[in-house]
């Protein structure tokens, strides 16, 4: 398992609203993970000291999107700690691996939000945090929020609550450490499978998209 | 002993070097957690993230300079690194120490910044110039009193060699410099401050002002270098200030026990503080211990 | 009346059921109401399916007579006898219907006492205990849905 | 845009935020450096909004509650209290709301204010890269949470305060358990202390840095600390007595310097007063229901009116205007949130001439509380 | 820089060698405080599928799903809950009427794919479902009003000297303040054979309009205010606020919005195509299902003519419910609405087999709702003594008009309504009156609210007595001789049947004895090849779905066909019988349902 089948998402869009990706997708910089092949018995066992390491040692990206920001400041505290698993904050998108929407997103903040996503280097993971991210919450009538955060970013892992706990943040954590060490958290693999699918419900929504279609 | 084979002992002590960084730096970690009232993370954690690092990918695209930047880095800890011998007697450790290697010490610990400089500018981010330029003048200003804490050892040995400097030292602890020339050794302690980025000094990668300055937009094996070069530069560091001050080391424990305690000097004093602005900083290392540096080296010629 | 062995008595019995039914399909044609004539034909068609009962268990194709206990509720004892007339109701129906009941009841509990083979009195005792079933669904139809209001 | 303003953007830009340790939330402050100090500034906001305001008029009145107190993440319970005693008081339930309600009331939103405060107070020297004491005063203030967290069922969204009272009593052996951990709390204090106003480093920062001049008070409609921090007693605990503030005895905090400093001073001053008031509340408080007996409130509907309300949240003065007109719906609620105020107007206003350094500082120091501001 | 300055800071270094805040557990985990409010658990068989909780809920995080074994007398939905919408306000489990909705202290739940976070509570297992400790309903702090608005009502010592109404009626305010506690389930919808749309006419007299109120009532009702005074009132007996408290005062509230208004002709304007111009209806008896067909034939242009034997309209609810409960004024009221809806009344005219063959060859359809009218007799020694009389013949005989004597002492046979109605008549006419009763109090088919004025009018109730004879006594009285009896359970959920229990025998001398142990059909005015397709051996009417006989045309309705002998049935199957004949004449699809208005039948 290492997506979800495209069916069980709701298709938001019609046909792309025109623009393309800047470069065609399969020959930039860095997509040698989407020609995806059989992989050799050594490369799994090296994949699995990856990932490894990977899970051991997630760096969080610090962006405060919603209401479970406040609940971060306790985890990554002394009360919680979440640096006896090898977590920390990282104040830039660059060395993230892990990028937290903490509640609800507004539709100016997941602009930025994809803009950070996309700086990411993969691999990476999206943990979205409470009913918010998972069918709009409160906010499910907003004109002004996003209610499904998978219909734009692929996200690897829900923690149900408003607001989930530091206890259950840990948790959260936890089972996000587990999969990556058996290799099935892949939704940055996902959102590179179907990037076109993504970038068009992202599309739908920001009206004065004025970034750059990243070709990854 | 070869030279070839003295080469490949200075490899093999480069990477133990390193690992040494990164344990340093792990214990640092878990000292900074308890007085913050945590568990903190495993000793081992630096090298975790250094692995995690280095299985990143990158996702970045930049001028060749943004490339050369890490390794600039890297080659100015190694460098200086391998200038300062590490355990008087043990020749794997002892590097390669040769007359006039004071100044050539003092040119790589700038050298890693300069090439920092000039690659993170290349990165684009508007925190890394304004990163390096606070940088830059922060070193400037701790340069003053470390350089003349350097001018007052050589001219106490007549010699700009670190290996007299650490014979001179010998026979008793109350040979060690910090004893004999207090001032000089204040001078140089408070620029060690400033030189190692902890609080009071930590403005360059300033998370709440510029995040996180310099390496903003560095991954991947990028960052993995530049972690493995502060690594290395770190540890070249303090045993540069066990060399000059603690009176070198005979023993690998002897050279754990002294450099752990002159690393331990600035946690000591960082966990405490908030940080100095910029100028506050700059203004902080030309005040008493420039003076102190001036009158350290005015020790020596006076004695 | 002398009987001499259990198929005497069975065929005496089924003599009875037949009697029955004559005199429901008689009353059936003589009561004015076309409701109340479907019902006493169906009265006539349960008395034929008691019959076919006891001549199975004449022939040996079933066991005998159950023993299961039945629950009296003695309407019938307080209650006036009824005389069919055309233009009866269905309370005097059920009524008419729960009388001929307990009378062959009553009938071979008399037999019963009367006989001295014990064999053909446990006889006698399986077919009033029958006859008292028969009873007891005409006094419960009387119980739920005449006395509904008592 | 004017000349001078298209002369500064001539000067190097710098984006703080949305994404950024030291915004103190989801917003963003666009900034023109010239060498370490910023010219000018530029607050942008919408990185929150939800339109809770719109939301709520599509609400029955109950249902407004959980909504409320998301306006301010940090301080839910200013908000809750705001909305019932508006509602309170247009429905007439004000008359009924029991004594020990009231009284419970009060103990929420001091425990709320504290719990505020601590938080704050670590962000202080946060801001300034020092991690002990925040570290120590987020621990500190889960201590109070927990308490949050057994007497109303929630961590940080409570949901407590309804109208005609709150929706639970105290738990059994509650207030012991709230002075076993204000013992907990005042042991660690001092400790606090040292590292921050004892602290060299820290009184270099922050004495004489983010003066908010005395004029911009009334021109500003500015409240709270900052007011408090100019040596202007202005509490709408004692101006506006509201709940059970009139029976509890305390003083308004204030210094002078209006500073960073003096406005930290003023937070751990009313750290020490709100722990000061529990104790009083628990001492004062009757036995007796918690709750008036409320009518169906899947049917409440509430006669036309309208009130302006206010209490003093940590942050300065928080009002809500509430209009209803008869139905079960909220005809208009207008938030007045002082971080609007502070975060948008006053924080613009005093960054030119601040040192890159002191921004983030300087709005924690003016509490500045994104979710409030867009609502 | 002073010296105190730069070293007090250097005092953190103690925290290091303190414990440190974090807590022991390698994962954080702490249980809940003892009302935390986490996931959600119900209690399933206490749940009555209100939809309380959905209604509450401002995330809409709360649907109403259909289970697969639902507990029967409810909505057979129970919540399911949505975490991608939840807040946990709690505020469904405070507002829960059976307070079967719960939360646990359980907080942890993690999942990779989003809609895994849904589930029904209690149905589908969890691993908190049994959890001790969470948020509960608490006394103290209700989201909703369990308190009914008292009725006001005459004095029982004042009642029996007078034949005045004994509920008095809310008054405006009282009506909106009773009206204001429906949480609009509409549980009571699905109870109410006639399926009124109670939450809407609620709704309208709770927003003060009672004339809206009274046009949704006449949705589906022709008769609302004899069912505001008399109903049987199923609805309340299923109501959600009933399930922890007293349940919303639906017939109280249907009555005041029928006083308000003395012409309904004014007030009630049906909104129907008329779609029946030119089709004639017979109607034979005028009950109420009568009433409702033709009411609801009549407003859709049908010619109808109703064919009555008594001298009014109404059936068992005129002849047979006593005016202290449903005055005359009340059925002139609704027969008035009748005729201004164009229905031609034929009353004092008993239809005999020739003319209902007549009817049948001149009308599209004839509806019949002659309901039962044949009192079962005593059928025991003495019952043809002058002094014992029938119930149904006696409170007839007084409606229309004809003097009673029913002497000083009075035993009522019977625990029917007809039975208590009997009774309070009988006290109203001066008698000491006893009820004797074969079974035991439960038991008894009345009202309970009926039981229980009537006690509190001085009636005595003797249970468990099986009348045996009645004798003549001396002085022209009757000597009435009942036994005990005990009760026997034969079957699982039948009501016990009463046994005699032989060799007692008591006395009681009574002037009259009035039977009131049930009643049956009479058909003897049927012509025979009708009676032969359409009745059953109890006299009993079959219909199919559409109230439609298994004669051609003739639909029938009311205590004939239903059994239950209450009026609202009888509505529910003149409703029924609208829309069947309506489809039967052609006006309406034979496949397709009619819509919601005004005639609205669930299946």
């Amino acid at each position: 398992m290492d997506t979800k089948p495209q069916s069980t998402l709701p298709v938001l869009v019609e046909p792309p609203r025109g623009a393309e990706p800047h470069a065609p997708l399969g020959r930039g910089y860095f997509l040698g993970e989407t020609r995806r092949q059989q992989p050799l018995p050594m490369r799994e066992s090296l994949a699995k000291i990856k990932n490894w390491f990977r899970a051991n040692s997630l760096w969080v990206m610090a962006y405060g999107t919603g209401c479970g920001g406040i609940e971060l400041r306790p985890l990554t505290t002394a009360r919680f700690d979440f640096e006896r698993f090898g977590m920390a904050m990282r104040p830039t998108a660059r060395q993230s691996n892990v990028l937290i929407i903490s509640g609800y997103l507004a539709v100016k903040s997941l602009k930025r939000v994809i803009r950070a996503y996309e700086q990411m280097p993969s691999p990476k993971w999206v943990v979205g945090l409470g009913s918010c991210t998972i069918n709009g919450g409160m906010y499910w009538d907003s004109y002004n929020t996003i209610n499904r955060l998978d219909l734009y970013l692929p996200v690897d892992i829900y923690i149900a609550g408003c607001m989930p706990r530091p206890e259950a943040l840990l948790a959260g954590f936890g089972e996000l450490m587990a999969m990556i060490k058996r290799g099935e958290a892949n939704g940055w693999n996902h959102y590179l499978e179907n990037f076109d699918w993504y970038k068009e419900n992202q599309k739908k929504v920001i009206n004065d998209w004025n970034m750059p279609d990243y070709n990854w | 002993m070869p030279l070839g084979v003295k080469i490949a002992w200075s490899l093999v002590g480069v990477l133990v070097a390193i690992a040494y960084g990164l344990v340093i730096a792990g214990i640092i970690r878990k000292v900074m957690a308890r007085i913050q009232g945590r568990i903190g993370p495993p000793v081992w954690q630096q090298f975790i993230d250094l692995g995690k690092v280095i299985f990143q990918r990158t996702a970045t695209r930049h001028g060749w300079m943004f490339y050369l930047a890490p390794i600039f880095r890297a080659g100015g800890g190694i460098g200086l690194y391998l200038l300062v011998p590490v355990v008087i007697g043990v020749p794997a450790l002892s590097n390669f120490s040769f007359d006039g290697d004071l100044l050539l010490v003092m040119y790589f610990i700038f050298f890693g910044s300069l090439g920092m400089a000039l690659g993170a500018a290349d990165s684009g981010h508007p925190h890394s110039p304004i990163g390096i330029s606070r940088g830059l003048s922060q070193m400037t200003a701790y340069e003053l009193p470390f350089a003349l804490a350097m001018v007052a050892m050589a001219a106490e040995v007549h010699s700009f060699s670190i290996h007299d400097i650490i014979m001179v030292q010998q026979g008793g602890i109350l040979h060690w410099n910090i004893l004999t020339n207090p001032l000089a050794a204040i001078a140089a302690f408070i620029a060690f401050l400033g030189m190692n980025m902890y609080a009071p000094f930590n403005i360059v990668g300033a998370p709440q002002e510029i995040p996180v300055g310099p390496p903003t937009e560095y991954n991947s094996v990028f960052l993995s270098l530049m972690m493995s070069g502060r690594a290395i530069l770190a540890v070249a560091k303090i045993v540069l200030y066990m060399d000059l001050f603690l009176g070198g080391a005979h023993s690998i424990l002897e050279a754990f026990v002294k450099t752990f305690i002159i690393y331990f000097w600035s946690v000591f004093v960082g966990a405490v503080f908030p940080r100095f602005r910029t100028e506050q900083a700059v203004r902080f290392f030309l005040g008493w211990p420039t003076v102190a540096g001036i009158a350290g080296v005015l020790l020596v010629l006076i004695r | 009346m002398e009987f001499q062995s259990v198929r005497d008595i069975l065929d005496f019995a089924i003599t009875k059921e037949q009697e029955a039914h004559d005199m429901y399909a008689d009353l059936a044609g003589k009561v004015e109401r076309p409701e109340l004539q479907k019902t006493f034909r169906e009265f006539a068609q349960m008395e034929l399916g008691h019959r076919a009962r006891l001549e199975k268990i004449k022939a040996g194709e079933l066991p005998g007579f159950t023993d299961e206990a039945v629950e009296n509720l003695k309407l019938s004892d307080f209650l006036l006898d009824v005389t069919p007339r055309p233009s009866m109701g269905y309370q005097d129906v059920i009524l008419f219907a729960m009388k001929a009941e307990k009378r062959a009841h009553d009938l071979y509990v008399g037999l019963g006492k009367a006989t001295q083979d014990a064999r053909l009195r446990q006889v006698f005792k399986g077919l009033a205990q029958e006859e008292l079933k028969h009873k007891h669904f005409f006094e419960t139809e009387y119980d739920e849905f005449i006395l509904e209001g008592n | 845009m004017t000349t001078e303003t298209s002369e500064l953007r001539r000067r190097v830009q710098l984006w703080f935020g949305p994404q950024h340790p030291g915004i103190t939330g989801n917003m963003s402050v666009q900034a023109w450096l010239e060498g370490d100090t910023l010219t000018a500034g530029v607050t942008h906001v919408g990185y929150l909004h939800r339109g809770f305001e719109k939301l709520m008029e599509r609400r029955r009145f109950i249902q407004s509650f959980p909504i409320v107190c998301r306006i301010c993440v940090p301080e839910p319970d200013t908000n809750e209290y705001l909305l019932a005693a508006g509602l309170d008081e247009l429905s007439g339930l004000a008359a009924e709301v029991p004594q020990r309600g009231r009284w419970i009331r009060t103990l929420v939103l001091e425990m709320s204010r504290l719990q505020m405060n601590l938080m704050t107070l670590g962000g202080h020297i946060g801001a300034m890269a020092m991690g002990a004491a925040p570290n120590w005063l987020i621990a500190l203030r889960d201590l109070v949470l927990d308490r949050f967290e057994e007497l109303t069922g929630g961590r940080i969204y409570h949901m407590f305060i309804t109208y005609g009272g709150v929706r639970r009593d105290l738990p059994e052996g509650f207030a012991e358990r709230m002075e076993a951990n204000f013992r907990t709390i005042e042991e660690k204090l001092p400790l606090v202390d040292n590292v921050i106003f004892d602290s060299s480093v820290f009184r270099k920062r922050a004495i004489g840095v983010g003066v908010v001049p005395e004029e911009w008070v009334d021109e500003m409609s500015l409240s709270g600390p900052i007011v408090r921090a100019m040596g202007i007693p202005r509490d709408v605990r004692k101006d506006f007595p509201y709940e059970k503030y009139p029976e509890l005895d305390f003083e308004v905090v204030t210094t002078t310097g209006s500073d960073i400093y003096a406005r930290a001073w003023i937070r751990r001053q009313e750290i020490a007063q709100s722990m000061d008031l529990i104790r009083q509340i628990f001492r004062k408080m009757p036995e007796g229901p918690y709750c008036a007996k409320l009518p169906n409130m899947l049917t409440w509907t509430i006669p036309p009116g309208q009130t302006y309300v206010r209490a003093e949240a940590t942050r300065g003065e928080m009002g809500y205007y509430v209009v209803t007109d008869g139905s079960d719906k909220i005809r208009r609620v207008h938030v007045r949130a002082p971080s609007y105020v502070h975060g948008v107007a006053l924080l613009e206003r005093m960054i030119p001439g601040t040192n890159i350094a002191d921004l983030a500082p300087l709005m924690v120091s003016l509490q500045v509380c994104p979710p409030e501001m867009e609502r | 820089m002073s010296v105190k300055h730069t070293l007090a800071p250097f005092s953190a270094w103690l925290q290091a060698f303190s414990k440190p805040f974090t807590l022991p557990d390698r994962h954080g985990y702490r249980e809940g405080a003892d009302r935390y409010r986490g996931w959600h658990i119900n209690d399933t068989k206490t749940c009555i599928g209100c939809g309380s909780c959905a209604e509450i809920c401002q995330n809409v995080a709360i649907d109403m799903v259909p289970v697969d074994d639902p507990v029967t007398g409810d909505s057979g939905l129970r919540p399911r809950v949505d975490y991608g919408r939840c807040c946990w306000c709690a505020l469904c489990v405070d507002v829960c009427p059976s307070g079967s909705l719960g939360m646990s202290n359980e907080y942890i739940w993690v999942e990779a794919d989003a809609d895994a976070f849904r589930y029904i509570p209690g149905v589908d297992p969890k691993p908190w479902d049994s959890a001790e400790k969470g948020w509960r309903q608490e006394e103290g702090f209700d989201l909703v009003d369990h308190q009914r608005v008292p009725m006001p009502m005459l004095d029982p010592a004042e009642r029996t000297r007078t034949w005045a109404e004994v509920v008095v009626g809310y008054s405006r305010e009282e009506a909106r303040r009773e009206a204001s506690r429906c949480v609009e389930c509409g549980l009571c919808v699905a109870a109410c054979p006639a399926h009124m749309h109670i939450p809407d006419y609620i709704a309208a007299i709770r927003d003060g309009d009672d004339i809206a109120a009274l046009n949704i009532i006449y949705d589906n009702n022709a008769m609302p205010e004899m069912c505001g005074k008399v109903c049987t009132r199923r609805c309340e007996g299923v109501c959600s606020i009933g399930v922890q408290g007293e349940p919303l005062a639906i017939r109280w509230l249907k009555r005041y919005v029928t006083e308000q208004f003395d012409d309904l002709s004014d007030v009630v304007h049906a909104e129907v195509e008329r779609v029946g111009e030119g089709k004639k209806i017979a109607i034979v008896g005028g009950g109420p299902s009568g009433v409702t067909v033709a009411y609801y034939l009549a407003i859709r242009g049908f010619d109808v003519t109703i064919y009555e034997a008594l001298p009014q309209l109404g059936g068992a609810t005129f002849f047979g419910i006593p005016k202290y409960r449903f005055p005359m004024p009340s059925l002139e009221k609704q027969v008035k609405l009748l005729t201004d809806s164009g229905v031609t009344i034929v009353t004092n005219h008993r239809v005999e087999k020739d003319e209902m063959r007549q009817l049948l060859r001149d009308h599209d359809a004839v509806f019949i709702g002659t309901g039962l009218m044949k009192p079962y007799g005593l059928r025991a020694p003495g019952e043809d003594l002058p002094g014992v009389m029938y119930a149904l013949d006696m409170l007839r005989d007084h409606h229309i008009g004809k003097t009673i004597d029913v002497g000083k002492k009075v035993v009522v046979v019977g625990g029917g309504n007809v039975a208590i109605d009997a009774s309070r008549v009988s006290l109203r006419l001066g008698a000491e009156v006893t009820i004797a009763y074969r079974r035991r109090k439960v038991d008894m088919p009345a009202d309970e609210e009926e039981i229980e004025d009537a006690e509190a009018e001085g009636i005595k109730i003797v249970t468990q007595a099986i009348p045996l004879r009645v004798e003549q006594a001396d002085g022209g009285r009757l000597d009435f001789i009942w036994g005990p009896a005990e009760m026997i359970q034969e079957e699982e959920g039948r009501r016990p049947r009463p046994k005699l229990i032989e060799g007692v025998e008591n006395h009681m001398i009574v002037d009259r004895v009035i039977v009131a142990i049930g009643q049956g059909a009479e058909h003897s005015w049927m012509p025979e090849e009708i009676a032969e397709k359409i009745a059953d051996k109890r006299g009993w009417i079959t219909v199919d779905e559409n109230g439609m006989t298994a004669y051609d045309g003739i639909f029938a309705g009311g205590d004939l066909v239903n059994s239950t002998a209450d009026a609202i049935s009888a509505i529910a199957d003149g409703l029924r019988a609208v829309v069947g004949i309506q489809k039967y004449v052609g006006v309406l699809p034979a496949s397709e349902d009619e819509g919601d208005e005004p005639v609205a039948i669930a299946t």
